[in-house]
C-alpha cells in the first residue's frame, strides 16, 4: 500500500480544521475542528509507524497520548467556553475581544 | 563567629532584608505599628550583621577579597552565587546599611501621601537587598541580578508617593504627572544603560574562557586576554551601563527630575547609593578587567566629569527648585568622584571612593532636610522660601551646616574627596594626557568655587533673611525626634569622617593600590 | 490491488467528504454527527493498519466520549439547533480558505516529495507487545499523562462550577 | 624615609629644646574651643551668662597657656613639632598636629590675648542682641580655627584652618542675617575667599605632589637643599599660595571684600578683620618663607609688587570714607598691604613685628571704634563728633591707638613700621621705599582725620552719648598698654627679643637685621607721619569740619593769611589735596567699586546668565528634548500599531498562519 495518499488526506484533514477554526463563530464549533486537526495528526503517526515497523510502536503509543491529551483539552475547553457563555450569554468567539487595545 | 566569616554573614545581610520585605507582606495592613517595628529592627539587624562583619574583617589584608564564598549557581552558564568583600566594597556596604536603618527611623513618622506604610515599608527593604547585593557581588550575572533589583522599588516609589504635580516637559506636547514622567524616565534610562551592559558581560564571558567571575576575569584581564575592537566596545558598552547610573553629563537628564518627584526616602536612597552602584562598577569591573581601555578612555571621562561639575554647578545657579538644586549639586559632586577614578591613580580612586561616601551622607542628609522642608512648606520654591532659620531653627541650622559640608569644607567628609580627587588628577597615571587632565583638574577647582557660591546663594534665599508673610498664619513644625534620629546620625559622620580620613582611607588604600598594581603595573 | 487498499481509498474518500462537512455545515448537530463519521473512518484505517488497540480508544474515548461532551457543550451553550446562518464568519471564509489550501498545498508538496514508502499489513495483533511497551518503557510518561487527566478534571469541574458569587451577580 | 627632623636638628645653628611636656599638650589649644562650641551650642542657653561663661573660661585658659608657652619660649626658645596620622593615601601620609616653636607661639601669644579682650569686650557690647549665643558659638569656633590654623605642621591642616576661618568669618559677619546686605557681604567674603582658596589648594597640591610630602618641615628642608622635584615648580607653586594669601589677608585686587565685612558687629571687626584672620595670608608666607627665600625669590618680587599697590590704595581710599569703622577697615588692607610688602622684600622679622604690633593697636581702634558706636547708634562719622567730652577713656585710648598706626615714637607702630621701611632701604628698593614711607602719611592724614570728626568738634549726632561699661572700657585700656609697649620688644640696637622670638624655627631662617636704626629712614618715616598729623589736624580740626560755624571762625584769621598771602592752601588743595583726596582717592574708589566689585559681580551673573541658558537651552530643550521626542516617537507609534491589536484571536490565528505559510514558502523554494 502506498503512503502518499494517506499523508495527503490526513494533509486535507489538517487544511480543514485550519479553516473550521478560522471560520467557525460558534466556539465549540472551533473546538470541534481542533478535533480534526488532531485527528489528521494522529493518522499521520499510525502510518508513519506501519511504514517503519517500529519495533517499540511509538507512533501507536503517541497517539494514544495524543488522544488523551486531546480529552483532556476537550473537557477544559468546553468548559472555558461554558465559563464564557455563563458570562456574556453568549458563545460566539467574536464577542470576545477582551484582549484588544 | 566563625559562621560569619565563611560567606553567610555577607549572604544574610544581602538577603535578610529581602527576606523580612516578605514576611512584611504577610502581616495585615492593620497592624500598622507591626509593620513599621519589623521593618524598622530588620534592618537594624541588617545594619548589625555588617557591622559584626567588620572584626572579623583582616584589614592588614584589605586588598584580599574576604569573607566570601563561591556556590554553584546556574551550571550551564558557569554563573556562581560568588560573593566577597575587601577594602573598596566594605564602606559602601556599610554605608548601604546605615542609610537604610536612617530612611526606616524617617518613615515612621513621616511616610508620603498615600501612607501604605506596608508597601513602602517593603519596596525600601527589597531595595536594600539589591545594593547590599551589587557591593558585595563578585559574578557579573549576580551583580547584573542585583544591579536591576535595585530600579524595580525605586520605580514604585517614585511612581506611587511621588509628586503629583502636573508640569509640562519640552519635547511633549501635553503636560504630564511628575512623577509619572520621572518614573518611566528613570527606569527606561537607566535600563538603556544596563542593557548595553548586559551585552558586555556577555562578551566577556565569550572571550574569557567561558566565565563570569569577577576575580578570574581580572586575572585574564591584566594579563592581555582582551584586547582590540572588541575590548574598546565591551568598554564602551560597560562605560554606558555604569555612567546613566552615576550619572555622568550628558547622560544626567534622568536624576533631576527622579529626585524631584521622588518622595524624601528615596531621593535619599537615590542619592545616597544608588548613584554610587555606577562608580563603584568603574571601580570593580570596568578598570581591573579592561586597563587597557581604561587607559584609553581615561581623557574622556576626564573630560567628561570636567564638564558635569561646571556644568551642575552652572545649572545649579539657575535653579529656583530646592530639590532640583540638590539634584544638580549630584551631578558635580559625582564628577569630581569620576574625575578621581579617570585619573588611575591611587589617591585619585581612594579620593572617588570617600568622596562617593562623603556624597552619600552629605547629600543623603540635604535631600532629607528638602524634603522635610518642602512637606512643611508644601512648596520647594526658593523664591517663596526664607527666613527658614526663624520658621524651623533646627532644620534651618542643620541645611546651613550640611551645605557647608557640601561645598567641600575642609575638616568636614564632603573635602577628602574634591580636594584628593584633584590631587590624584594633576598627576595622573603615566602614559595618560597630562595636559588634559591639569585643565579639568583647573576646571575642578573652579567648579568648588561655583559650588560655593550656589550653596550660599542657596542659603541666603531659603535660611536668612526675613520669613515671607505668608508663612504667618501657618502653623509649622519644626524637626521632631524621629527626623533628628535619622538626621543626627548623619552630620555625626560627617565630621567623623572629615576630622579623620582614616575610617575610610584605613580600609580603601591597600585594596586600591594592589588593584593599580595589577592592573598597570608597578 | 489488493481488497484492502480499494477500501482504503475509499475510506480516504469518505474521511475528506465528512472532514467537509463538519467545517462547512450550517447545522450544528450536523457538524457534530459528521466528526463521529470522520472518526470512525479513522478508527477502521487505523485498523486496516493493523492498529487494532489505537482504533478502539479512538472509538472509545472520542465517539463514546468527546462527541457526547460536544452535544452537551452544543446543548448548554445554546446553540442554535437546526440551521444556522450565522454559523460562519463570513469575512474570513475567502481568506480562510486560502491560507487551509495553500497550508494543504505545502503540506502535501512536503509529504509527497518526502515521504514515498509502502506499507505492507502486518497480520496479528499488536496490543500485548504495545501494553508491554506502555508499561516498560513509557511507564513515566504514561503516569504523567494521568496526572494531566486529574488536572484536566480538577479545572474542568473548577471552571463549570457555578461560583456563589457570580450566580449573585448574574442575577442582578 | 629618612628622618628629616634628625637631620634639621643637626643643622640648625639657633639654640631651641624640645618644650617638654608645654609643647607636647598643645594640642589643647586647638581641640578645647571646639569642644568648648559643642558646649555653648547645646547647652549654653540654659547658663548664666548664655554661654558666653564657657567662651570666656575657655579663651582665658587658651590666654594662659600662650603666656606659659611664651615664657617657656622666651627662657629656653623652643621648636618641636607632633604628628597625627589621620589616613594615608596611595604614598600620602595625610597628618595633622601641632607646631611648637617661635612663629606659632607668638601667633598662639596673639590670638589669645586679643581673643580674650575682645570676649570681655563682647560680652558686654554683645548684650541684649539677636543669637547672643550663638554669636559666642561662633566666636569661639573662630578661635579654634584661627589657632588650627596657625599651629599647623602641614599644608593639609593650613587648608582646613583656612577654609574653617572663611567659615566662621561667613557666619559672624551675616550674623544680622534678616537684612539682606549683611548676608551678601558674608557671602561676598566667603567666595572672594574661596576663589583665592582655589590658587591656595592646587598650590599645595603641587608642592605635595612634587616633593613627595605635606609636612611643611620636609618642603622648607627640600627647598632649603635645592632638590630638583620642588625647586622646577617652585614659583609656580609660590605665586599660587601667595594667591591664597592675597585673599584672607585682602590684598589688592582681592580686598574688597575686607570693608563690606564691616557688616559683622564690631567685636568681630576687631577680632577677625584687624588682628587675626586677616594676617593668616602674611602668617603662611612666612611660615613658607624659607622656601620663598631659597628658590622661589622671584614670586617674592611679586609679592612685594603687590603689597606696595596694596598699602597705598588702601590707604587712598581711607581718606574718603565716612564710615569710622570703613576707614579703619581701608587701614587694615593698607598696613596688611605694608606687612605683605615687607615679606616680599624679606624683611621676614619685619614683617612679622608690624603684624604683632598692628594686631593689638587696631583691635584697640576697632574696639574703640565699636565703643562710640555704641554710645551713638551710628557708624557715620557726620553724626558724631565732640564725643572727648563724654567718652574720655575711649577717647584717650584710641588716642594711643591712633598715633601707634601713624607711626609715632614710642609706641608701637613707630618700631615695626620703621624696620620695614628700613628693610626696603637696605633691599635698595628706593621706589617701594618712597611709596612706603607716602603711605605712612597717608596713614597719619586719615587717623587724624577721623580722630577729628569723631572726638573733637561739637557733637552732630541726635541723643545723648554716654562712656561705655567698664567690661568695654577695661579691654580698651589693656589693648592700649600693649598698643604702646608691645614695640619695645625690637629696638635695633638695644633689645632685639623679637626676632629671636620668631626666628626660631626648625627651618633656619637668613635675613638681614639691622644692628641700629637706619636714621634716614627712620627721618622720613616719622615726618611723613607728623606731616600727616599735622595736616589732618589743621584740615579737620583748625580749618573746621565745614558745617560748624564755631571752628570756621576759631580759624577764620589764619585761614585768610594763609588764602590771601601766600595762596599755598589754593595751591595745595588744587594741585595736591584736591587731586588725591577728590579726584585720585575718588579715582580709585569708582575703580574699587565699579570695575573690581563690578567684575566679581559680573561674575557672578554671567554664570548664573550662563547657567540658566545651559539649563534652558541645551538641558532642557537639547538633550533632554531629544530624548523625550525619542520616547513620545515611540509612543505614537506603538498607537497605530496598537490598532492591529483587535481583540479577536481568529484574526491573529490568520495573521500568524498566514506568515507561517510565507516564511515556509521562502525557506522551500526560495533559500
Amino acid at each position: 500500500m502506498i503512503v502518499q495518499p494517506v499523508l495527503v488526506v490526513a494533509a486535507a484533514l489538517f487544511s480543514l480544521g485550519i479553516y473550521g477554526i478560522l471560520v467557525r463563530r460558534n466556539a465549540v464549533m472551533v473546538l470541534l475542528s481542533i478535533e480534526l486537526i488532531l485527528n489528521a495528526v494522529n493518522i499521520n503517526f499510525i502510518m508513519f509507524d506501519a511504514m517503519l515497523a517500529d519495533t517499540l510502536m511509538q507512533g501507536q503509543i503517541f497517539t494514544i497520548f495524543i488522544i488523551t491529551i486531546a480529552a483532556a483539552e476537550v473537557g477544559i475547553g468546553l468548559a472555558i467556553v461554558l465559563m464564557l457563555f455563563r458570562n456574556r450569554q453568549t458563545a460566539n468567539i467574536n464577542e470576545f475581544d477582551l484582549m484588544k487595545w | 563567629m566563625e559562621l560569619l566569616t565563611n560567606g553567610i554573614g555577607l549572604t544574610a545581610v544581602v538577603f535578610l532584608p529581602i527576606i523580612s520585605a516578605l514576611v512584611l507582606t504577610a502581616i495585615p495592613k492593620s497592624q500598622e505599628l507591626l509593620i513599621k517595628g519589623f521593618a524598622l529592627v530588620s534592618s537594624i539587624v541588617t545594619f548589625v550583621l555588617s557591622v559584626l562583619l567588620l572584626p572579623q574583617f583582616d584589614f592588614s589584608n584589605a586588598d584580599k577579597l574576604q569573607l566570601g564564598n563561591k556556590i554553584t549557581w546556574i551550571k550551564s552558564i558557569n554563573a556562581n552565587y560568588e560573593i566577597g568583600i575587601d577594602g573598596i566594597s566594605l564602606p559602601l556596604l556599610i554605608l548601604s546599611t546605615f542609610i537604610t536603618v536612617l530612611a526606616i527611623i524617617y518613615s515612621i513618622e513621616h511616610l508620603p501621601e498615600p501612607k501604605s506604610p506596608k508597601g513602602f515599608l517593603a519596596l525600601i527593604l527589597v531595595l536594600e537587598t539589591g545594593m547590599n547585593g551589587t557591593f558585595v557581588a563578585l559574578d557579573l550575572i549576580l551583580f547584573f541580578v542585583f544591579f536591576e533589583i535595585v530600579l524595580l522599588p525605586m520605580y514604585f516609589m517614585i511612581g506611587i508617593w511621588g509628586d503629583k504635580t502636573v508640569r509640562s516637559v519640552a519635547g511633549f506636547k501635553n503636560q504630564i504627572e511628575t512623577r509619572l514622567y520621572a518614573s518611566i524616565k528613570f527606569f527606561v534610562f537607566t535600563l538603556f544603560g544596563s542593557a548595553f551592559m548586559l551585552l558586555g558581560f556577555l562578551g566577556l564571558y565569550y572571550r574569557g574562557n567561558k566565565t563570569f567571575s569577577i576575580p578570574e576575569l581580572i586575572e585574564l584581564g591584566t594579563s592581555g586576554a582582551f584586547t582590540g575592537t572588541f575590548a574598546t566596545l565591551v568598554f564602551a558598552v560597560l562605560f554606558l551601563g555604569f555612567a546613566v547610573k552615576v550619572p555622568m553629563w550628558p547622560l544626567h537628564t534622568w536624576l533631576p527630575d527622579a529626585h524631584t518627584a521622588a518622595p524624601t526616602v528615596g531621593s535619599v536612597l537615590l542619592a545616597a547609593i544608588l548613584l554610587k552602584l555606577g562608580s563603584y562598577g568603574f571601580i570593580r569591573i570596568a578598570i581591573p578587567i579592561l586597563p587597557e581601555q581604561a587607559k584609553a578612555w581615561a581623557p574622556a571621562i576626564a573630560i567628561l566629569s570636567a564638564i558635569g561639575i561646571i556644568y551642575g554647578s552652572l545649572a545649579c545657579l539657575a535653579q529656583t527648585d530646592l530639590k532640583r538644586l540638590i539634584a544638580f549639586s549630584s551631578v558635580g559632586h559625582m564628577g569630581f568622584v569620576m574625575l578621581g577614578i579617570a585619573s588611575l591613580t591611587p589617591i585619585g580612586i581612594n579620593a572617588a571612593i570617600i568622596g562617593m561616601v562623603a556624597h552619600g551622607v552629605i547629600t543623603g542628609l540635604l535631600f532629607f532636610l528638602s524634603g522635610s522642608m518642602a512637606h512643611t512648606y508644601h512648596t520647594r520654591d526658593m523664591g517663596r522660601l526664607g527666613g527658614n532659620m526663624k520658621l524651623l531653627p533646627k532644620t534651618g541650622a542643620l541645611l546651613g551646616f550640611t551645605a557647608m559640608a557640601s561645598l567641600g569644607l575642609p575638616g568636614l567628609a564632603g573635602f577628602w574627596g574634591e580636594f584628593m580627587a584633584l590631587l590624584g588628577a594633576f598627576n595622573p597615571l603615566d602614559g595618560l594626557n597630562v595636559t588634559i587632565f591639569r585643565s579639568s583638574m583647573v576646571a575642578g577647582a573652579i567648579g568648588t568655587v561655583l559650588t560655593a557660591g550656589y550653596l550660599l546663594w542657596m542659603l541666603q534665599r531659603v535660611n536668612l533673611g526675613e520669613p515671607s508673610e505668608e508663612w504667618n498664619e501657618m502653623e509649622l513644625h519644626d524637626a521632631d525626634g524621629y527626623e533628628l534620629a535619622a538626621w543626627i546620625p548623619l552630620v555625626i559622620l560627617t565630621i567623623l569622617i572629615g576630622v579623620f580620613p582614616k575610617l575610610i582611607f584605613g580600609a580603601t588604600n591597600d585594596a586600591v593600590v594592589s588593584l593599580l598594581t595589577k592592573a598597570f603595573g608597578g | 490491488m489488493e481488497i484492502f487498499e480499494i477500501v482504503t481509498y475509499f475510506i480516504l474518500l469518505g474521511l475528506i467528504s465528512t472532514a467537509i462537512r463538519v467545517v462547512t455545515t450550517s447545522n450544528v448537530i450536523h457538524a457534530a454527527i459528521s466528526l463521529v463519521f470522520t472518526l470512525a473512518l479513522t478508527a477502521i484505517l487505523f485498523l486496516i493498519l493493523s492498529s487494532e488497540f489505537v482504533a478502539l480508544v479512538l472509538v472509545l474515548v472520542y465517539i463514546g466520549a468527546v462527541i457526547v461532551l460536544f452535544l452537551f457543550g452544543i446543548m448548554i451553550t445554546r446553540a442554535p439547533l437546526g440551521k444556522n446562518a450565522e454559523l460562519d464568519n463570513d469575512k474570513n471564509k475567502k481568506l480562510g480558505a486560502a491560507i487551509a489550501g495553500s497550508i494543504f498545498l505545502l503540506f502535501s508538496y512536503i509529504l509527497i516529495n518526502g515521504f514515498d514508502g509502502e506499507v505492507t499489513i502486518a497480520s496479528g495483533s499488536s496490543t500485548e507487545l504495545l501494553g508491554e511497551i506502555l508499561l516498560t518503557r513509557f511507564i513515566f510518561p504514561f503516569e504523567l499523562v494521568s496526572f494531566v487527566l486529574l488536572a484536566a478534571l480538577i479545572g474542568g469541574i473548577t471552571l463549570a462550577r457555578k461560583d456563589e458569587a457570580l450566580i449573585d451577580k448574574d442575577q442582578v | 624615609m629618612v628622618n628629616f627632623n634628625l637631620i634639621l636638628f643637626a643643622e640648625s645653628e639657633a639654640v631651641y629644646t624640645d618644650g617638654g611636656v608645654l609643647a607636647e599638650f598643645s594640642w589643647l589649644l586647638v581641640v578645647l574651643p571646639f569642644f568648648a562650641a559643642l558646649l555653648i551650642t547645646f547647652f549654653g542657653k540654659y547658663l548664666p551668662m548664655k554661654g558666653a561663661e564657657v567662651a570666656l573660661l575657655t579663651i582665658g585658659s587658651i590666654f594662659i597657656y600662650s603666656v606659659l608657652l611664651m615664657y617657656l619660649h622666651i627662657t629656653q626658645g623652643i621648636a618641636n613639632e607632633f604628628f597625627v596620622n589621620v589616613g594615608s593615601i596611595g604614598q600620602f601620609d595625610i597628618e595633622f598636629g601641632w607646631v611648637v616653636d617661635g612663629l606659632s607661639i607668638m601667633m598662639y601669644f596673639v590670638v589669645g590675648t586679643v581673643a580674650l579682650l575682645v570676649f570681655i569686650y563682647a560680652t558686654n557690647y554683645m548684650q541684649g542682641e539677636i543669637r547672643y549665643t550663638f554669636f559666642f558659638t561662633s566666636l569661639t569656633l573662630f578661635a579654634g580655627s584661627m589657632l588650627v590654623l596657625v599651629s599647623s605642621p602641614t599644608l593639609i591642616q593650613i587648608l582646613i584652618g583656612w577654609e574653617l576661618v572663611g567659615v566662621c568669618s561667613y557666619l559672624l559677619i551675616g550674623h544680622y542675617w534678616e537684612k539682606k546686605d549683611n548676608s551678601s557681604a558674608a557671602m561676598k567674603a566667603f567666595i572672594t575667599n574661596k576663589i583665592a582658596d582655589v590658587g591656595l589648594m592646587i598650590g599645595i597640591i603641587i608642592l605635595a605632589l612634587n616633593t613627595g610630602t605635606l609636612r611643611i618641615s620636609e618642603i622648607l628642608y627640600q627647598a632649603t637643599h635645592d632638590y630638583d622635584g620642588i625647586t622646577n615648580v617652585a614659583f609656580t607653586a609660590g605665586i599660587l599660595l601667595f594667591i591664597g594669601a592675597m585673599g584672607k589677608s585682602a590684598q589688592f585686587p582681592l580686598h574688597v571684600w575686607l570693608p563690606d565685612a564691616m557688616a559683622g558687629p564690631t567685636p568681630v571687626s576687631a577680632l577677625m578683620h584687624a588682628a587675626t584672620m586677616v594676617t593668616a595670608g602674611v602668617y603662611l608666607l612666612a611660615r613658607m618663607f624659607p622656601f620663598y627665600q631659597s628658590i622661589a625669590s622671584e614670586a617674592l618680587d611679586i609679592v612685594m609688587l603687590f603689597g606696595v599697590i596694596t598699602l597705598l590704595t588702601a590707604g587712598l581710599i581711607a581718606v574718603v570714607q565716612d564710615d569710622l569703622k570703613k576707614v579703619l577697615a581701608y587701614s587694615t588692607v593698607s598696613q596688611l598691604g605694608y606687612m605683605v610688602a615687607a615679606i616680599g622684600s624679606g624683611a621676614y622679622t619685619a614683617a612679622l613685628f608690624h603684624l604683632w604690633t598692628h594686631a593689638f593697636f587696631k583691635a584697640l581702634l576697632f574696639l574703640g571704634a565699636g565703643s562710640v558706636i555704641h554710645a551713638v547708634h551710628s557708624n557715620s562719622m557726620l553724626e558724631m563728633g565732640g564725643l572727648r567730652k563724654v567718652m574720655p577713656k575711649t577717647f584717650s585710648t584710641f588716642i594711643i591707638g591712633t598715633v601707634a598706626l601713624a607711626g609715632l615714637p614710642p609706641f608701637a607702630g613707630f618700631f615695626s613700621k620703621d624696620e620695614i621701611l628700613a628693610s626696603f632701604n637696605h633691599e635698595g628698593e628706593t621706589t617701594f621705599f618712597f611709596i612706603a614711607v607716602l603711605g605712612a602719611f597717608i596713614t597719619a592724614f586719615y587717623m587724624t582725620r577721623a580722630v577729628s570728626l569723631t572726638f573733637l568738634g561739637e557733637y552732630r549726632g541726635h541723643g545723648h552719648p554716654h562712656e561705655s561699661d567698664s567690661m568695654m572700657t577695661t579691654p580698651l585700656i589693656v589693648l592700649a598698654v600693649f598698643a604702646a609697649g608691645s614695640g619695645w620688644v625690637n629696638i635695633p640696637g638695644v633689645y632685639t627679643g623679637f626676632t629671636d622670638w620668631v626666628t626660631t624655627r626648625k627651618t633656619p631662617i637668613i635675613e638681614y637685621h639691622p644692628e641700629s636704626f637706619d636714621l634716614f629712614a627712620l627721618g622720613l618715616g616719622l615726618t611723613a607721619g607728623l606731616i600727616g598729623i599735622a595736616l589732618g589736624y589743621y584740615l579737620y580740626q583748625l580749618q573746621g569740619s565745614a558745617e560748624t560755624g564755631d571752628s570756621k571762625i576759631k580759624v577764620e584769621p589764619i585761614w585768610t593769611v594763609l588764602e590771601n598771602k601766600y595762596y599755598i592752601d589754593d595751591f595745595y588743595f588744587k594741585f595736591i589735596i584736591d587731586p588725591i583726596k577728590i579726584n585720585l582717592a575718588k579715582a580709585v574708589d569708582v575703580i574699587n567699586t565699579n570695575v573690581i566689585d563690578r567684575f566679581i559681580n559680573g561674575f557672578g551673573q554671567i554664570a548664573s546668565f550662563l547657567g540658566a541658558i545651559i539649563y534652558n537651552n541645551i538641558d532642557q530643550n537639547g538633550i533632554d528634548k531629544f530624548l523625550n521626542i525619542s520616547s513620545s516617537g515611540t509612543d505614537s507609534f506603538g498607537g497605530k500599531v496598537k490598532l492591529l491589536q483587535t481583540g479577536r484571536t481568529q484574526q491573529y490565528l490568520m495573521l500568524f498562519l498566514g506568515g507561517v505559510v510565507t516564511i515556509s514558502l521562502l525557506i522551500l523554494f526560495i533559500i
